[in-house]
This record gives C-alpha cells, structure tokens and sequence, in this order.
C-alpha cells in the first residue's frame, strides 16, 4: 500500500524547502510545499479507495527500529478506519490552509521558512496519526510539539513571540513526561508497546494498572490538548501566525490528545475511574475557558479560548465513553474552527494587522466574502441545526447525560456561553460602525478559496461525515438516550446565547459595559483568565527561578563544580609547569629523547629476553 | 681462473683500444667541428699545421699541456680540483657500456665490440650523466667567482629540467624493444631501416628522437642551449677560472659528452649498428662506393689543384680512400668493419648535426629556455609516452 | 679467505650509517646539513631493506627501498622548499635561530 | 673477490658518512653524502638489487643530492657558526651505546654466522621484477605515490614562489 508516502512527501517538501528555499523563488517555493501536501493529500485517497469496504487495518512493517533485549519497535504503520478519519482531516485542511498560507504570507519575512516548517509538521503529525505503537506515535507527539515551537515563534525578533513559543515547550514537556511515564509503565506491564499486542493484553489487565496507565496518558493528553491545568499555553499560542493558529492550535496538533485517548480507548474503558477523570477535566476546561472567552478583546484570544473550550467538549465525549461523539466534535470543529481562524487571518490581513475587535466594526460591506463565510461558522459552532456543530455536539451532550445529567447541565450552559462569545466577536467584527483607521480590503483569491471550501464543509460536513456510524465497529456501542427534550435545550441555548449578544452588542451598545461596571469583581475575574498565569508565575515559576538562582548557580555550580574544574585545571597547571622543562620546542632535543628511548629499549630487550634464542 | 684471466685480459685489451679510439676522436673532433663551421661561414679553417690543419689537434694538446697550470687563491681547492676531473671521468665511464658491433671473432677470441653489457644499460647511462652535473656545478661554485656561480647555477638546473623529456623520450622506444640492454636493445632493431625504431613500431618514435635530440643538446650544453657558458654574459662560465689541463678536460667532457648522446640516439633510434637495407641489396658496398668516390673526388683536386701543396696531398689522400675502399671488400674484416662503419656513420652524422646547429641558430634566453622544457617539451614528450605505452600495450595483447 | 659476505656486516654498515646520521642531526646546526643526515638515515634504512630482501629472496625489500627514494624526493623537494622560505624571512641557516614557536 | 669489494665500499660510505657529520661546510657534507649514496650503489648491486642501484644513482644521487647543491649554492650559505645548542654530550654516549647494543644483537643473535651473501646470489632484482611487483602487487601504493609526488610538486611551488604583489 506504501503508506509511508504519505509523510515522507511532506518531509521531502521540508527537505527542499529547508535546503534550497533561501534561493527559490516564492512560486516555487509553494510548488513545492503545497505540491507535497495535496499528493499526499491525493495518496490518502488512494489508500483509502485501494482499501474497499473499510473493515480491515492494514499495517505495514518497514524495519526494526530499536531492539535491545526484550523491546522490539519496528516503524509500522497502522491504517484502520479511525487513523482514516484524522488521515483526512489533517492532509485535507492542511492542504486548505498551505494553500491559504499564500495568501496570508506574501508580505512576511522568512517565506521559505514557514512552509518548510508547515511541511515538516505535516510530517510529523502523520507520523503521529499513522504510526501503529506508542513510541512511533511519540515520535510524532514532539515532533509536532517541535513544529508547534518553531511557528509560535515565527516571529523570533518579537520578544512575547519567542516567549510564547518557549512557554508552550516547557508546559508541553510536563504533559510528556505524563506520557513517557505511561509508555515506561505499559511496556512494564505489557512488554511492548505495539497497540494491537497492548490492547489485547489489557482487557485482562488489573484496574489500578490500567487507571495508572490512563491517568498517566490523560498528562500527556492535557498538555498536548491543552486541558485545565495545562491549558495556559494555548491562548499565548496565538502569537504566530494565523495559518499556524488554524492548522496546529486549532484543527490538528491539539487535538491529538483526543486522537490518543481514543486510540486507547481499550484501557480508558477497562478504568472507570480514569474516565471519570477525563469527563470531569473536560467540562470544567470546557466552563472555564468560556467564561475566559466571554471577556476578551483580542479577536484570536477569543478563537482561542474558544478551541480550549471545544477541546473540552471532545474531552467529555471520550469521558462519558462516546469516544466517536468525541471524534466526530473532533472533525466537525475542525472545520468550523479553522474556518474561524482562517477567517480571523483574512480580517487581520485586511485591516493590515489589527487584531482588537474594539477597533473593527462594520466590516460586512468592505469584506463580505470573509463576512459571509465567517457567518458559516459562527452558526455551525453555535450549534444551530442542521449544521454540522450541532451534531457533534449534540452527540457529546447526549452521551454526557447519560454518564451524568451534571456533566450534560454545565455543557448546556457552556454551549449558551459559546453562542454568545462567538456572536459577540462577530458582532463587534461586522456589525455596527468601523472604529478602527486602517484601510479595509477583501483577501485575495487563494485567501477566499480556501475559506469557502471550508464554509461549505461547515455547514453541510455534519451530516455529510456521520462520523458515530463510520466509527461504530471501532468502540464499544453506548446506549441511545433517545430523549429529544434534550436536544431541544442545548439548541435553545445556543439560541439563546446568540440573542443576548444581539441584545447587548447591537441593540444596547452600552449594555455591556455598564454590566461589565456592575459585576466587577467577576468581570476583572475572567477578563484577567481568572489569574492562571500569576498563579503559576507565583507557585511554580518564581520559587523554580530562585531555587535555580541561589541552590543550583551559586551554591552548586559556582561553588562545587567550578570549584572541582578550576581545581583539576591549577593542578594540571602545576604539574605542567614541571612537564614543561621536556618540551623544549626544539626538535633535536626530542630527537635526543627518542635516542634515549631506542637504547632503553635495546637494553630491556637484552635484559628481558625479546630476543631469539 | 683461466677463463677469469682471459676475461680480464681480453677486457683490458678492449678498454685500451676504445680508450685510444675515443681519445684521438675527441682530439680530431675539434679538428672537424672548426672545419665545418668554417666551411658554412666560407672560410678554410684551420689550415696551417699540417696538411689542411690535419695535425692541429696534436699542436693543441701540446700547447695545452705546457700552459701554466693556475691555480687562483681564492678558490675552495678540493672542490676546485675535483670538478674536472668529476666531469672527464664521467663522460668517459658512460662510453664503457655502448656497444659499436656485433659478436666478432679475432683469431681465437670471441667477443662483443662493447666493454660490458649491463641489463640495465640504459639507466647506467643515464645515472652516469646525471652525476655529469656535478662537476660543472662544482667548477662554477668552487671558483668563488660570480659569473662561474651563475653558469653553474644554470648549469644544473638546466639538466635537471631537460633531463626529465630526455629520460621520457628514452622510455618510448624502450617500451618498443622491452629491454633496457643496449646490446639487445640494437638486436631488436634488425631488418632494415623500416625496424628501426624512429619509424618502427605502433607508433613511430619520430616525436621522441626530436625531443631526444633537443634536450640531449642542452644536456650537453650547446649551442642553442650554452646558457651556461654564454661568453658575452658570464665571461665563459663555469669554466672561467680554469686553465691548462684541467680547462681542457672540460672541452673534452664535453665533446665525449656529445659522443655519447649521439650513440645513444643512434642505439635507440637508429638501429645501432645495423645497415639500413639487406645486403642482397649491395648494403656492403655502400662503404667501397663512400670511399671510391672520394678517392676520385681528392685526385681530380690534387689534379686541378687550387694550391701548390695540394698537388701533393691530395693525390696521397686519394690512394689512402682507395685502399681503404678496397679493405671493406676483404671478407676476412668485413664482418666487424660493416658494423663500425654504419654505428661511425650514423653517429658522425648526429655530431655533423651539432656542429651544423651550432654554426647556425642564435642562443636561447634563460627564461625561454626553462618555460620552453617545462611547458612545451615536457608535457609533449609525456603524451608521446603515453600514446606509445597504450599502442603497445594494444598490440601486444 | 672467505669469498662470502655474511650478511649481519650488512646490517652492522646499516647500524652504523644510521647512527652517524642520528648523530649529524644531533650535533649538527645548519638546517641543511640536519636534512641531509635525515637522508643519510634513509639510506641506511634502504640498505637493510635490500639486505633483507636478499636473506629472503624475494623482491618486496626492493620495493621498500624505491617508496623510500620517491618520498625522500618528494620531501627533499617540500623541505628545501621550505628552507628556501626560512631564509628568505630570517636570513639564517641556522636551526636553533628558527625558534619563534617557542615563545 | 666479494669480500675486498664489500670492505672497499663499505669503508668508503663509513668514512664518508663520517665526512657528512664532521664537516662544517654544508657543500663538503653533501658532496660526501654523494660519496655515501654511491658506495651503497655498489653495495646494492653486490645484493643483487640491479634496478635499486640504478635508482639511488639517478633519483639520489642525480636529482636529490643535485638539488641540495643547488639550494646550497644558491643561497651561498657559509660554514656553520658555532651558536645554539648541540646535543653532543647526552647523545654521543647514548649513540655509542646505541651502535654497540645493535651491532652485538645483530651479530650474536639475529643473523648468525651461515647467512652469506655472494654476488649473484640473488637475481630477482632486475627492472622486470620490479615491474612486475609494482604494477601488480604494489598497485595501489605505486598510484598513491603518484598523488604524493604531486602534492609535493604543488607545495614546493607555493611555498618558493614570489608573494604576488
């Protein structure tokens, strides 16, 4: 099947781009990069046909990677129906946004360098989705976590775009180290990390393991999905640029946490306990960045919280055992959320870098492509049917109440929240009287292709994609609630949340800082993303910093091992100085010393017996 | 040891007689070259002592031997003796190994009309006039005089250079015969004029014999090449301090030195000894008709004579070239007279070469000369070898 | 009398060669002369390749013995080059003057 | 006859070689290594080694030697001074041990007394064996020694050539 040309054509993409790029022209440049993409693109569909009715994986080994002992990793590729469903979503918005990428880049710095980095996340991210043990698949988990770095980043002569990027490493690297300590205990108790061999060990696991092991994956799975506590990293992601905040922190990199679960959903379902975790994890991050998105102003800080929040959701899904409601959210978001993104880049681009919604306003007539594509999905993430939020959505909360009407209540108001938000950004973007100076202009072409194709799959790609049906053979079936009563409430909500912001936004301009005066203290509460950052600067960052300081610099290295090496060094000097006297320079006295050293020898050798006889 | 005593004996006879040859030679070759560039400038040359200056060379060697022997004082006097004698005995060890005949049999000896064959006759050749260097380069520095420093300095450099398109001119025709004998070297060449290797083999040595040549005229430093002796420059080079005796060893080295490369031109290119057509074709009576004809030639001028003792010596010079046409009829010399004959024939002509040259052409410049080794000879005497050696290889297989 | 060499006369000539060139390198100052004992070392070094090439009768000795001269060419050809350079920037021959590594 | 022409030579390269050390004129060192090179010519082809023999007195003796005294006359060095160091106290006595260990292991243990050497003893010395073992056997070293020798002709050039202005 030649499953490995799926990511290596990305990776050659990279490769040329990365090598030659500084000398090509931007033409070409994209020839390359997107070239790689959409044939990759082209072979997951191929892949796909070439597989008939789906129902059996194929794997496919292609050589011993590491073998020491008892581990064996080979570097396999798995392709079952789940991996086909990411397959697509990743090689065919990624392909979306290369090529939106054109558009929104052509008058930034380092062109060559961002799609040489687009492509290697592409890369890695099917490494990630293809590879079939847990060490391939991590592989691929720091590789993109490695892309993720270096596009945060992009911007490196900007100090908060450097430190934005090392503040998603770092927090990342305690998400890993969950996730290596789960591969380090499954390889213990299991004595491989293929999933087949893994899986089919662990129905048979004891619990306590198993919980271990998925609380463990649920570290790894909260600093890659960014998940209450992890989640600080995400919102300052935004700092590159908005085809990375799309691509990566929106559709595909973050939500590989949620891929992972699902692919281990053997061991989730075998650890009550572990999924109980994860539900709960998933709706009080899914709460609380809502409520964070409701108060700000930046308009990508405001996507931001909002995928947090999504993340949230698909968390819950896989919480209340409806893994495929949670894949399916997956998709469904996706789309409509880097829709969102996309469609925030074209408005950043047409206001030549303005991202402060207090300074739009009115922008319906000047750019009424983004406009209308945007509209899209703002009704598909507000869950308004039959579009395709509403599904997901819908099948995540029904699952939720069955597990706990708790759960399903504080969803509801989640999904209220997420209408208004999301219409408070589209009202403040659109509607009403431009506030802002610079000159407004539609995006180009291949800005608004993308965003159309992306449109459509916003609203039709809910009943287009039934993700549950195509994934049913994959999990565990879960009972249908088969309550319509609730489907009805978590759409008036939507409902709802939409006609405050009309009421607060449009009607009474005035209205909402006038609230935001009245209720204060909750206001400044979520306005300030209920002081996360200064909590962590205080408890972990600051004592960490000072323990570094005054332990680790001054007592132990400039104390004790700048003590041990500037002590062997002086004693080297010393016995140097002395050794210094042989070597003169001066050839003829070492000629004299070989001399010395041939008689030695001649006398040992007669005084030894090395001679014959 | 009867056999080792006659091997001895009939070597000391051999080396004596060619000693005697080569000696009376290089005397009466200086006799000949002052004839010849006399006679292309129009003039009679040497004329006074002697009939037509025949005895001049034994006035000569006589004047130089009763000369003051100088022996400047400022000179390194080892080194100041050594030289001369360094460059004569050179020049004369490598004659040892050339061979002038075939197998000839005297009474009841059987020999070689060579002192001795070595099988690496060549490179001893070769290796001897490497060492030749020295004895000018030691004259020029020993003198402790600038001018003889310089022709020194030239000097070796000068032969260092040429010695390398020298050394890869020999080694073409080399490859043709596949012996570094100069005995079988010759015998490998037999059959007429078309075995000869300038125009034998895959590939003609014409192209080597014309390298050869001119590298052996600067190795011999001669005109056009006498850098190092370049009187209107250095005053006479390397040899400004010498007097007497010890100057005219290193006329002679140098007039033995030209012996030398030319039978070794003739060796390696011109079929040593060998005569250039079969005798079916009347190849033995070429020396009668040589000598007949100028026999005829020196009687109808003693008969027509420009000058009064010409009609002496002429008609007696005629009698002797008869007679001596008449003795390369005798079957009993003829089998080691024929041979000497065409080696002495073949050679002379190589020396007339340089004589003829050096009557003609003008000298070098000293920049000229090395950029004309380095870039030109060089690399063409290297394409010539290494045409040679892949045709070779060719047709051998 | 004998009429036979035997061959550890050879080597003792090697021996010796080899030490009177350790020795002009030793005693000796001018660079040239240094190089020249370093080429007389050479020589004997050859002397006992042909030497053992004769005991075993068998060319390899000789083969030995011709790198030998073709690397002493070429570092005859480097050094003197070298020489050159030295005393054209010092004007000295002499190897204790040319010490400016030393300090 | 073997013997007389071994002491003949062999006394000429000991005193030569003696002469290279002693003189303190670097032309009179080099003439008498000339000297050394020679002798051991001879010798070799007592060895049998006809091609070798050749070989030391071409290259050796006829190139090398020849570039010594021309460097030496060119740069018309004078007799050595007696500044700097020499190293005649630690290693005179040292290399008297030295010859006199070698020379006793040589002749009591290594090579006994029936190891002889007689003039054509050996003939496999001669150019074609040479060839032979060159373009065969020797192959690779023989075209590595082609690389060296150009190597050393560009060195040379660059570091005697004038600075170009």
């Amino acid at each position: 099947m030649q499953l490995w040309l799926i990511p290596i054509l990305p990776l050659a993409g990279f490769l040329i781009n990365g090598i030659f790029g500084r000398r090509f022209s931007k033409s070409l440049v994209n020839t390359v990069a997107i070239g790689s993409v959409v044939l990759s693109f082209l072979w997951v569909l191929k892949t796909i046909f070439a597989m008939g009715d789906l129902n059996t994986s194929i794997e496919e080994h292609y050589f011993t990677w590491i073998q020491s002992g008892t581990i064996d990793i080979g570097c396999d590729f798995l392709v079952d129906r789940l991996t086909i469903v990411m397959l697509l979503v990743v090689t065919g918005i990624g392909s979306l946004i290369h090529v939106y990428s054109i558009g929104y880049m052509s008058h930034e710095g380092g062109y060559y360098r961002f799609f040489a980095y687009m492509n290697l996340f592409m890369f890695f991210m099917l490494v990630l989705v293809l590879g079939a043990n847990f060490l391939l698949l991590f592989v691929g988990w720091e590789g993109v976590g490695l892309c993720s770095y270096l596009l945060i980043g992009f911007y490196f002569d900007k100090k908060f775009a450097t430190d934005a990027g090392n503040k998603a490493f770092i927090v990342n690297r305690i998400g890993d180290f969950g996730f290596s300590l789960a591969m380090f205990y499954i390889f213990k108790n299991f004595g491989s990390l293929d999933f087949d061999k893994v899986f089919h060990q662990a129905a048979s696991a004891p619990e306590w393991v198993l919980t271990t092991i998925g609380l463990l994956l649920m570290v790894g799975a909260c600093g890659k999905s960014a998940q209450i506590p992890l989640y600080v990293w995400l919102p300052d992601a935004m700092a590159g640029p908005t085809p990375v905040s799309a691509l990566i922190h929106a559709a595909t990199m973050v939500t590989a946490g949620v891929y992972m679960t699902a692919r281990s959903w053997v061991i989730f379902t075998h650890a009550p306990g572990a999924m109980d975790v994860i539900a709960i994890v998933g709706i009080l991050t899914a709460f609380l960045a809502a409520t964070i998105g409701l108060a700000q102003n930046d308009i990508k800080k405001v996507f931001a919280y909002s995928t947090v929040s999504q993340l949230g959701y698909m968390f819950v899904g896989i919480g209340s055992g409806a893994f495929s409601a949670g894949i399916y959210h997956l998709v469904t978001h996706a789309f409509f959320k880097a829709l969102l993104f996309l469609g925030a880049g074209s408005v950043i681009h047409a206001l030549s870098g303005e991202q402060d919604l207090r300074n739009m306003g009115g922008l319906r007539k000047k750019i009424p492509i983004t406009f209308w594509t945007m509209v899209c999905a703002w009704v598909a993430i507000s869950g308004v049917p039959p579009f395709s939020g509403f599904f997901s959505k819908d099948a995540i909360l029904l699952a939720a109440y069955q597990h706990s009407p708790a759960i399903y209540w504080i969803g509801v108001v989640t999904a209220g929240m997420t209408a208004f938000y999301v219409s408070r950004a589209m009202f403040m973007t659109f509607f009403g009287s431009y506030r802002g100076t610079a000159h407004a202009h539609e995006s180009p072409a291949v800005m608004w292709v993308p965003l159309a194709v992306l449109a459509a799959l916003s609203l039709v790609g809910g009943w287009l994609f039934p993700i549950p049906a195509f994934l049913k053979a994959m999990f565990p079936a879960i009972e249908k609630a088969g309550n319509p009563m609730l489907m009805y409430i978590s759409v008036l909500a939507g409902f709802a949340g939409i006609g405050l912001a009309y009421l607060m936004y449009l009607r009474k301009p005035g209205m909402a800082d006038s609230l935001a005066q009245t209720f204060k203290a909750p206001y400044q509460l979520i306005y300030n993303k209920y002081f996360v950052d200064e909590i962590y600067s205080a408890t972990v960052v600051r004592p960490l910093i000072g323990g570094s300081r005054m332990v680790l610099w001054k007592g132990v290295d400039a104390g004790l091992i700048d003590g041990i090496v500037n002590g062997v060094g002086a004693r080297c000097r010393d016995v140097g100085s002395v050794l210094r006297l042989l070597q003169s320079g001066n050839i003829r006295s070492y000629a004299t010393w070989v001399l010395f050293g041939s008689v030695a020898l001649l006398v040992a050798m007669g005084l030894l017996g090395g001679l014959p006889r | 040891m009867e056999l080792l005593d006659s091997f001895i004996f009939i070597t000391l006879i051999k080396a004596a007689v060619v000693l005697a040859v080569l000696l009376t030679t290089l005397a009466y070759l200086q006799w000949v070259e002052r004839k010849v560039i006399a006679h292309v400038q129009v003039r009679p040359g040497p004329y006074r002592v002697g009939p037509h200056g025949l005895l001049q060379p034994v006035a000569d060697i006589i004047k130089l031997l009763t000369k003051e022997d100088l022996l400047p004082p400022y000179v390194n006097k080892p080194l100041y003796l050594l030289a001369p004698f360094l460059a004569i005995s050179m020049a004369l060890l490598s004659i040892s190994v050339i061979p002038f005949g075939p197998m000839i049999k005297v009474g009841p000896v059987i020999t070689w009309m060579q002192l001795t064959d070595l099988n690496i006759g060549v490179l001893f050749i070769l290796a001897v006039s490497s060492m030749g260097v020295y004895g000018i380069a030691l004259a020029g520095w020993a003198s402790n005089n600038k001018y003889a420093l310089i022709g020194g300095l030239r000097s070796s450099a000068q032969m260092i250079s040429y010695e390398l398109p020298m050394s890869l001119a020999i080694a073409a025709p080399l490859l043709i015969s596949n012996t570094l004998s100069l005995r079988e070297l010759v015998m490998s060449q037999a059959g007429g004029i078309f075995h000869w290797n300038i125009l034998h083999g895959p590939f003609p040595q014409v192209i080597s014999f014309i390298i050869f040549m001119i590298a052996a005229f600067a190795e011999t430093n001669r005109v056009p090449f006498d850098l190092p002796e370049a009187e209107n420059e250095l005053v006479a080079g390397f040899h400004t301090e010498y007097s007497s005796m010890k100057f005219a060893s290193f006329f002679m080295a140098e007039y033995a030195n030209m012996i030398t490369v030319s039978a070794m031109a003739t060796l390696l290119f011109l079929g040593g000894w060998m005569a250039p057509w079969p005798v079916a074709w009347g190849a033995n009576l070429v020396p009668t008709v040589i000598f007949a004809v100028a026999g005829v030639t020196a009687l109808y001028h003693g008969a027509n004579a420009a000058r009064k003792r010409d009609k002496r010596t002429l008609p007696v010079f005629g009698i002797i070239f008869f007679i001596i046409a008449g003795v390369f009829l005798l079957p009993i010399v003829q089998s080691w007279l024929l041979p000497l004959f065409w080696f002495a024939a073949k050679t002379g002509a190589i020396l007339f070469l340089f004589m003829w040259v050096r009557a003609t052409l003008p000298r070098f410049r000293y920049d000229q000369l090395m950029g004309f080794t380095w870039k030109f000879l060089f690399p063409v005497a290297m394409l010539n070898l290494l045409v040679t050696s892949f045709l070779v290889a060719w047709t051998t297989k | 009398m004998m009429n036979a060499v035997p061959i550890s006369w050879f080597l003792t000539l090697s021996a010796i060669l080899f030490a009177l060139g350790v020795a002009g390198f030793l005693f000796r100052r001018n660079i040239i002369t240094v190089f020249m004992s370093i080429e007389l070392m050479l020589n004997a070094v050859n002397l006992s390749f042909v030497t053992f090439s004769y005991q075993h009768k068998e060319v390899s000795g000789h083969l030995f013995t011709f790198f030998v001269m073709v690397v002493a060419a070429a570092e005859a050809a480097v050094g003197l080059a070298i020489i050159l350079t030295v005393f054209k920037g010092r004007s000295t021959l002499n190897i204790d003057d040319v010490n400016s590594m030393k300090h | 006859m073997d013997v007389i022409l071994f002491l003949i030579f062999a006394v000429v390269a000991v005193v030569c070689a003696i002469n290279v050390v002693v003189q303190t004129h670097p032309i009179s060192s080099a003439l008498s290594l000339v000297g050394v090179m020679g002798s051991l010519a001879v010798l070799y082809l007592l060895l049998g080694a006809e091609f070798i023999a050749a070989a030391q007195v071409i290259v050796y003796a006829g190139a090398i030697m020849v570039l010594f005294v021309f460097v030496i006359m060119l740069l018309n060095a004078g007799a050595e001074t007696k500044k700097g160091r020499s190293y005649l106290i630690p290693g005179a006595p040292l290399l008297i041990v030295f010859l006199g260990l070698m020379a006793y292991y040589v002749q009591r243990y290594l090579f006994p007394e029936s190891a002889v050497v007689r003039f054509g003893g050996f003939t496999g010395g001669g150019p074609k064996d040479i060839g032979n073992a060159l373009f065969t056997t020797y192959l690779l070293p023989f075209e590595v020694t082609s690389i060296l020798i150009l190597v050393a002709i560009i060195g040379a050039v660059v570091l005697a050539r004038k600075e170009i202005e």
